[in-house]
């Protein structure tokens, strides 16, 4: 056992030692320790570099708020982060530490030659340098600045862990299980409110934990904290720890984030390693207590400083005394408790040195009982050491005159500048912050949300009175939720209030051009970077920090904010909240990626929708593509075919016999009712009140701002019942655009629309045997040219299931899409299958399905059309009812430009070299040998070899190309220029003869 | 993530639930043919975007399914009222006296 | 004006630092300028810098509500390319480029603009089709962007997972190799020096309480928190803020503010080279110079002036960032913020005249007005100044509204900017 | 994924039954719209009291109306009462003119009953099942699927998913139920 160590002291498990490993040195510590706890119980200070001047850093205080100890931490492949704090992380058997951002050894760092050169490194200074030569920024100076950059390395490994989310709805969120966190939790559940409480750290009691001697209620704090935890628990409070609250969000709804794993020394299967909370609570009390201030003066960074608080904690919950020799420095009564408890302990108080002239009496009274010097009216104006602090200069200051030095040495000097209250949860709601100017902080002002803030939180300091606000806060939300609550009182001995002063940098007699005094330890930001960055004209505190960074660091300016603000606001000469306060932003503190993600990873990332015949296309070995939400069956390769290959098969196949097609992808709706009619005149372009019932029609919806929007077969069933059928991706959407006007424009008429997608599988069979395959499977129908021609629809039995049969083509062959309910969809797949075996029916995919119907010259909304092609653009001008008053979108086709000239419009493109097949997305010109930009008068919208015409073949929308068939046109590529010929878009069979068989 | 008071379900459900539908009382002309080019601009495009209360509309897609609309102050995003489509717009300034 | 060099950098050391002088002056108003231009951002600060060094107009002042560039100039994720497929927005886009590429010795102040690489993710066929749209298009109108395998984009971009089994597969991608980045915060304060020393005056933490227009309809000027100041023409350049102040002036505008989210990682040693875009997902990232990755994300679905947003969609942004990065699964958040962005009906620009004589707007940018910087800032002085358009604001007009002629980049190609 | 065809065993979890999902046989499942002013006359073609208010349930000789939004009801039956549901709501349209459109293939309904029931729903639910009154059902979201949910009992649940959203509803499900069963 090390020096440090007290025996059997604080609240770690003295019985079971547990070994780690920090930069390969093997080290031990108990349970219950963090990182930085075992290693201070060593005697080792020095645990990280800082940012810019790579100096050696120690932990300066012993909670999440910790800007200095940072470590990479693992366990095993894929399990290493980085910057985690040394000061939070949990001691685990095996643990991996190692330091960061050094180069070389952590206490020989080459990094910090910078250190030495700092006068050249002020605030700012890379905006005014850099610049020339002009040509040395890409390849020098750029790369330089880019290659200094971060602390700890990124993981390179995937993650292995898991994350987990829940919702969580509560009565009341009590955020911090300090003294006012738990009376609050407690009060409310006495007045039988659903509460949850929650804290970061690993166990519940906040300040408590730090201070033993306290009595409350006539019973010593620990003992106090486990009965009121047990009657919390009995009260059916939901309690967590490791529990951070990251952000305040809308309507009282708080991001919760759990660590669940990372103490443990083994992870049990599917144990997630955190999980998200989103609760939502009807109220929330804040109790997130106070932030000790660190003080500013030169040398304030080395390590062995401290906030005298962490040291009490260190003490307390962890039997770890910091140093052997200490010195305090404080302008708050605080510090001193932290030296009188040290002194019992063993550590010997060389002396405190109080910035205020007369502390309080009491307190002079404590310290001259314990024989330890109070140097009251003192500065502290440097320390020396090069990798911990070994001694300390401090002044007497009178009338602002800085007196002669006097050098004490130490192994430890802890400071505290006061406290400040914790309101970032608070600052994410937009509630303002009211600077109080007695006590020099920013207090809780007006409430956006339902909220109440408790204790330290609103400047209130002491037991006694954390306690009491709590219990106030706790009884308030009880009965702003309409339960009987009266807070109980409560009596408290061994209380330890106390006030103090603030400072901005503390009175020195060194030359300013020589002092460094820290605020923003990580980012090496000093008092003196402030002043200079208010000095160039940065004056609102929003410029300071993005000019000095500080308060950007991975503490978010927990250390470094306030002290930042009030030599800010000196320097500017207004008061502090002029100058203003930088927005606190979640969250809290860094919050793991992958407990964002939550369970949206890998397979489950995103929904990924399959057809009912989607395992049988898996089965025989499809390639897939992603389609909006779903997968389709992309080709279906035959022993070592490609994708040209398979694609030119299955076309020469479908074209020659029958093609099997899955459409179940298709969005399907029902509308029904007496006025299906007017309601689909009224959407889409076409005239419906003619259709005859049994017959379909290709519908063209616009949206009203005249431009295509979606397409499809649209079927009348009867009078008063249509089956509309949309594109894959446009399903939700059309749905959505349909509702809107029925609810919102047309109340008044009778038809209701039913999403059907799902109810249906819909298998198309295309080719001149397409009859043949289905003949014997039918039932209830005649399936002959005259009884069903082209563009009809009846209601039947197909191979033994109820379906509604379409005839119709999208493939320009005899077409025909049965659709049956979809629990029967793969059987009928595999009974057409089954009866197409004879006329070697052949599977076909989505690219095969593109390439016949652009043989046909048939457009695929959202590919041929971009959101700005208006009906007559893409030659669907026919599908137009000129007679109706009025659709969706018809006024707009009046507009100027959409009737002006030399609009794109869709043509056939043939290149004039057949091999040669076109790249989607080439532009085109009329004249190839002009100079660069080039005038482009199109693009290329669909672009396929085709099998059946022995070719290449595409479509492309072309400035007035309707004018224009036969004219040759130009698309440069990288590889040369071709030249393409205008013509119909419809390349195959164009008088649609195969569709009459 | 916000709290939206369903005026058909009457009950107040979170956000996921709802999809914005933009802003409320445009309403569709009767005849859009004898509209002008600047009138029909405005139908379709100008929107008074406003920083505080604004007239919006919101579908409850994953509930009830119903249009509806809202008054919501964009500063804060609290609504401070919704009301089923078709009610009369609502007078903001006795909606705000009563906030 | 100083200037600013390593070698004034050394000579100020040898005193402290103590002699460096205020790079802008807090100016009080005057009752009179030329042009006052409504909204401190890279936009208006430019716009006023180019005023006064291409056009001589130097009785000008940049007036805003809070501290200049604390909108959205220094709440976005930097990105800058010019990869667009119009032609137009190519040449508006191409012109900021190239205004970019000067920048930091034009200002004499390092913005730091970094030409380290913008990769656009297709994850599907429909991406293919789009982003070689762009590619070809760019070619002929002589802007970089070349196509990559997916090979070829992990080459370029290691921490990229290209297996074939993700749920959204990179199918490839398109590549601008002189885009890249700058420091957001520089470039307003880069302009507002140059501005300042050409005589502009910079007015901070005065709110435009209305613009005043006189009995022929025609601007007179300001009302303010400090009360009325006169102007013979007004920009208004106020992104999120851009349809309040335009309705004060009668001017109702075709435009939606909505909340765009944005966050930055722990900062991590230099792991991520370049800047990726996938807008099948809606993920932005890069890596800053302070080593933290800055991830941006798309606009939350309701119209807001809160700069709150909501947690659903960061949590969406942050699971596509891992699902397209895995080894980035277990860094940290470090903080999240949120901007205004104002959207048109196309998401598309308008730059130029309104229907109000001697008030002129720039506003419409979306989530993609700081790459456009430089070259809005550019045209929109020579459209005050001239009171014409420049050849290439000229396509964005109001006016498009009415004839329909928009410039739709999200409709031809599902891509945010 | 043959989930999406048949119906599996019911799988339970390894600690001690506090979880059992299973997905539920096929019934007769109809979207019913009607004007409520008409809903009485459907009501008493169907053999049931639509019910007014959204999210209450009507049941009567097997078969259930479930208000779903002021218009709509999801009716359920056994699969052998399809036909006399389709041919009643014939019968009343020329009185009440409506749509019933059969959706019994639309969905795949998993029963999750146990303890932990409600626990597992929180990883994707948004709602406050806590005010979901058991004999009630709503339509809500369960992650990115739309579902209707219904609280048969205080440990009873069932989810109706869309069919293709199915399966990520169920990978859910059991992602939840280890990582409950891991007492985590």
């Amino acid at each position: 056992m090390s020096q440090f160590r007290i025996p059997g002291k604080g609240r770690v498990d003295h019985a079971k030692t547990v070994r780690f490993a920090f930069d390969n040195r093997e080290y031990t510590g108990l349970r219950g320790d963090t990182v930085a706890s075992a290693l201070l119980a060593h005697g080792v200070h020095l645990m990280g570099r800082s940012f810019k001047y790579h100096r050696p850093r120690g932990p300066v205080t012993a909670d999440s708020a910790e800007p200095n100890a940072l470590i990479g931490t693992s366990r095993g492949p894929g399990r290493f982060e980085p910057n985690t704090r040394a000061t939070v992380q949990e001691l685990r058997e095996g643990l991996i530490c190692e330091s960061q951002n050094r180069l070389g050894a952590l206490s020989f760092d080459f990094g910090a030659v910078n250190d030495a050169l700092y006068p050249l490194f002020p605030a700012g200074f890379y905006y005014k340098t850099f610049m020339w030569p002009r040509s040395f920024w890409d390849k020098l100076y750029e790369p330089v600045i880019r290659r200094a950059a971060g602390l700890g390395r990124a993981p390179s490994e995937v993650d292995p862990d898991t994350y987990a989310s829940r919702y969580l709805h509560a009565d009341l969120l009590v955020v911090g299980a300090g003294p006012s966190g738990l009376m609050a939790a407690l009060e409310a559940a006495r007045a039988g409110v659903r509460v949850t409480l929650v804290d970061e750290n690993a166990e519940m009691g906040g300040a408590l934990l730090s201070d033993p001697g306290v009595e409350i209620d006539g019973r010593p704090a620990w003992d106090w904290l486990d009965a009121t935890l047990a009657e919390l628990a009995s009260l059916g409070v939901r309690l967590m720890t490791r529990t951070t609250a990251i952000g305040y969000y809308h309507q009282n709804m708080i991001g919760l984030c759990q660590k669940l794993t990372d103490h443990l020394d083994e992870i049990a299967d599917n144990a997630p390693r955190e999980r998200m909370w989103r609760v939502r609570a009807t109220r929330v009390v804040l109790a997130q207590g106070a932030l000790e201030k660190p003080l500013v003066f030169h040398g304030n960074d080395r390590p062995g400083v401290m906030l005298a608080g962490a040291a009490q904690t260190y003490l307390h919950r962890y039997g770890v005394k910091v140093g052997t020799r200490a010195v305090i420095v404080t302008s708050h009564d605080s510090a001193y408790h932290a030296a009188f408890d040290l002194a019992a302990a063993g550590t010997r108080i060389v002396a405190i040195v109080e910035t205020r002239a007369a502390p309080p009496e009491t307190l002079r009274a404590e310290a001259r009982v314990r024989g330890i010097e109070l140097l009251a009216g003192h500065t502290v104006t440097g320390t020396r050491g090069r990798l911990r602090v070994a001694s300390v200069t401090v002044n007497p200051v009178q009338g602002g005159r800085v007196g002669e030095p006097r050098m004490i040495h130490c192994d430890c000097l802890l400071m505290s500048g006061g406290w400040t209250p914790s309101l970032h949860l608070f600052s994410h709601t937009k509630g303002s912050l009211q600077w109080d100017a007695e006590s020099n902080t920013f207090l809780p002002g007006r409430m956006t949300e339902n909220c109440h803030i408790a204790g330290a939180g609103r400047g209130l300091w002491g037991f006694e009175a954390a306690l009491t606000d709590g219990a106030k806060a706790g009884a308030d939300a009880a009965r702003a939720l309409g339960n009987e609550a009266k807070a109980a009182p409560l009596s408290v001995a061994h209380d330890r209030p106390g006030t103090g002063e603030s400072h901005r940098e503390l009175p020195t007699d060194r030359r300013s051009s020589r002092v460094r005094a820290f605020i923003d330890f990580q980012n090496d930001v000093t008092a003196k970077d402030i002043r200079l960055a208010v000095r160039e004209g940065m004056r609102s505190i929003e410029h300071v920090k993005r000019y000095t960074t500080n308060g950007m660091a991975t503490d978010q300016g927990k250390m470094s904010n306030i002290n930042g603000l009030m030599i800010a606001a000196d320097a500017v000469g207004k008061a502090p909240p002029e100058v203003g306060l930088t927005t606190f932003r979640p969250p809290y503190t860094p919050t793991t990626f992958g407990a964002f993600a939550g369970y949206h990873r890998g397979a489950t990332f995103e929904v990924t929708r399959r057809t009912p015949i989607d395992p049988w296309a898996e089965a025989n070995g499809a390639v897939f593509e992603p389609v909006s939400l779903w997968r389709r069956a992309w080709y279906f390769p035959k022993g070592g075919e490609d994708m040209e290959a398979a694609v030119a098969r299955e076309c020469r196949a479908t074209r020659a016999s029958v093609g099997i097609f899955d459409a179940s992808t298709l969005g399907k709706i029902e509308v029904a009712g007496p006025d299906a009619v007017e309601f689909m005149n009224r959407m889409y372009t076409n005239p419906w009140t003619k259709l005859a019932p049994g017959r379909c029609r290709y519908g063209v919806l616009l949206g009203e701002d005249g431009y295509i929007r979606d397409d499809g077969v649209i079927g009348r069933l009867s009078d008063e019942l249509f089956h509309v059928t949309t594109t894959t991706g446009g399903a939700p959407r059309v749905l959505n655009m349909m509702e809107d006007y029925l609810q919102t424009e047309w109340p008044d008429l009778d038809v209701w629309l039913t999403s059907t997608t799902e109810q249906w599988a819909t298998v198309a069979l295309n080719g001149p045997n397409a009859r043949k395959v289905l003949e014997g499977l039918v039932e209830g129908v005649d399936l002959s040219a005259e009884a069903m021609p082209h563009m009809s629809v009846a209601e039947c039995r197909v191979a033994g299931f109820p379906a509604r049969l379409f005839r119709l083509s999208f493939t320009g062959e005899l077409g025909f899409e049965i659709n049956v309910p979809a629990r029967h969809g793969l059987a009928l797949w595999e009974a057409l299958m089954e009866a197409g075996r004879p006329h070697d029916i052949t599977p076909y995919g989505t690219e095969t399905m593109h390439v016949l119907r652009a043989e046909k010259g048939f457009i695929i909304v959202g590919q041929d059309t971009d959101g700005t092609v208006a009906p007559e653009d893409a030659g669907l001008g026919w599908a137009i009812g000129k007679k109706k008053p009025d659709f969706v979108g018809k006024r707009s086709l009046a507009r100027p430009d959409l009737v002006a000239p030399g609009r794109k419009q869709l043509v056939g493109l043939l290149t004039e070299d057949g091999g040669v097949k076109l790249e989607e997305g080439a532009q085109i010109v009329l004249d190839p040998d002009q100079p660069l930009p080039m005038k482009m008068v199109g693009h290329v919208t669909s672009s396929y070899h085709s099998a059946t015409l022995g070719r290449s073949i595409a479509m492309a929308l072309i400035e007035g190309g309707h004018d224009m068939e036969g004219r040759d046109v130009y698309l440069p590529m990288p590889d040369g220029t071709h030249r393409a010929r205008i013509t119909s878009t419809a390349f195959y069979d164009p008088d649609g003869s195969r569709l009459k068989l | 993530m916000l709290l939206i008071h369903c005026p058909y379900c009457d009950e107040t459900l979170p956000e996921l639930e709802f999809a914005y539908a933009g802003e409320a009382h445009i309403a569709r002309p009767e005849d859009p043919s004898t509209m002008s080019d600047e009138e029909w601009r405005d139908f379709l495009f100008i929107r008074s975007n406003p920083k505080g209360p604004h007239f919006e509309r919101w579908r409850h897609v994953h509930g009830c399914a119903r249009f509806f609309n809202a008054v919501r102050d964009t500063v804060s995003d609290r609504f401070l009222l919704t009301y089923k489509a078709g009610e009369p717009r609502p007078d903001l300034a006795s909606l705000e006296a009563a906030q | 004006m100083p200037r600013y060099s390593a070698f004034a950098v050394v000579k100020n050391a040898l005193t402290g630092h103590t002699r460096w002088r205020e790079q802008w002056p807090d100016a009080q108003p005057k009752k009179e300028y030329d042009v006052i231009i409504v909204g401190a951002g890279g936009h208006g600060l430019g716009a006023a810098y180019y005023l006064a060094k291409e056009h001589g107009i130097t009785n000008v002042a940049v007036i805003d509500k809070g501290w200049l560039g604390g909108g959205n100039t220094g709440r976005n994720t930097t990105i800058i390319r010019s990869n667009y497929l119009y032609d137009e927005s190519a040449k508006l886009y191409d012109h900021a480029l190239d205004l970019w590429d000067g920048l930091s010795q034009e200002l004499n102040y390092n913005v730091m603009f970094s030409r380290r690489g913008v990769m656009m993710l297709a994850h599907n066929v429909h991406d293919v089709q789009s982003f070689q749209r762009h590619v070809h298009s760019n070619r002929l109108n002589g802007v970089d962007n070349r196509w990559l395998s997916a090979e070829e984009a992990k080459a370029f971009c290691p921490p990229l997972n290209i297996s074939p089994d993700a749920r959204y597969p990179v199918m490839g991608a398109a590549l601008q190799m002189r885009a890249g980045t700058a420091r957001h915060d520089a470039v307003a304060w880069g302009y507002a020096r140059a501005a300042a020393a050409r005589g502009v005056d910079i007015i901070q933490n005065c709110p435009v309480i209305a613009i005043r227009r006189g009995p022929d309809g025609a601007v007179t000027g300001v009302d303010t928190a400090k009360g009325f100041i006169g102007a013979k023409k007004v920009a208004v350049s106020a992104a999120g803020h851009t349809s309040v102040v335009m309705e004060s002036a009668g001017v109702r505008m075709p435009l939606e503010s909505f909340p765009l989210q944005a966050l930055v990682s722990e900062p991590v040693k230099p792991v991520f080279p370049c800047v990726v875009m996938s807008n099948t997902v809606h993920a932005y990232i890069s890596q800053s110079d302070k080593g933290e990755l800055v991830i941006g994300s798309g606009t939350d679905q309701y119209t807001s002036y809160s700069q709150r947003g909501g947690l659903p969609l960061i949590e969406h942004t942050v699971a596509a960032i891992c699902e397209i990065f895995p080894i980035f699964n277990r860094m940290r958040m470090l903080r999240k913020w949120g901007g205004i962005v104002d959207v048109t009906p196309d998401r598309s620009a308008i730059i130029g005249k309104t229907p109000v004589k001697n008030l002129f707007v720039n506003c419409g940018w979306g989530t993609g007005g700081f790459k456009a910087t430089p070259g809005a800032a550019h045209t929109l002085a020579h459209t005050v100044a001239t009171g014409e358009p420049h050849p290439i604001n000229a396509p964005f007009t109001l006016d498009r509204f009415r004839t329909g002629r928009l410039i739709d980049e999200a409709a031809a190609a599902a891509v945010a900017h | 994924m043959m989930t999406d065809q048949t119906h599996d065993f019911p799988v339970t979890s390894e600690a001690g039954a506090r979880l059992r999902i299973e997905e539920l046989a096929p019934e007769a499942r109809f979207s019913l719209r009607v004007r409520p002013t008409n809903a009485p006359v459907l009501g008493q073609a169907l053999g049931l009291d639509l019910p007014g208010r959204i999210g209450q349930i009507a049941e009567a000789q097997g078969r259930k109306a479930l208000c779903l939004g002021p218009d709509e009801w999801l009716i359920c039956a056994p699969e052998a009462a399809r036909d006399a549901i389709v041919e009643a709501a014939r019968d009343a349209y020329v009185a009440a003119s409506h749509s019933l459109t059969e959706i019994s293939d639309r969905e795949i309904s998993y029963a999750i009953s146990g303890p932990a029931a409600q626990e597992l729903l929180s990883i994707a639910c948004p709602r406050d099942l806590d005010r979901l009154a058991p004999g009630e059902a709503v339509r809500t979201v369960f992650d990115s699927a739309q579902v209707v949910l219904w609280r048969d009992g205080p440990e009873a649940f069932r989810l109706d998913v869309w069919r293709s959203f199915a399966p990520h509803v169920r990978a859910l499900l059991d992602i939840g139920r280890a990582e409950i069963d891991a007492g985590l």
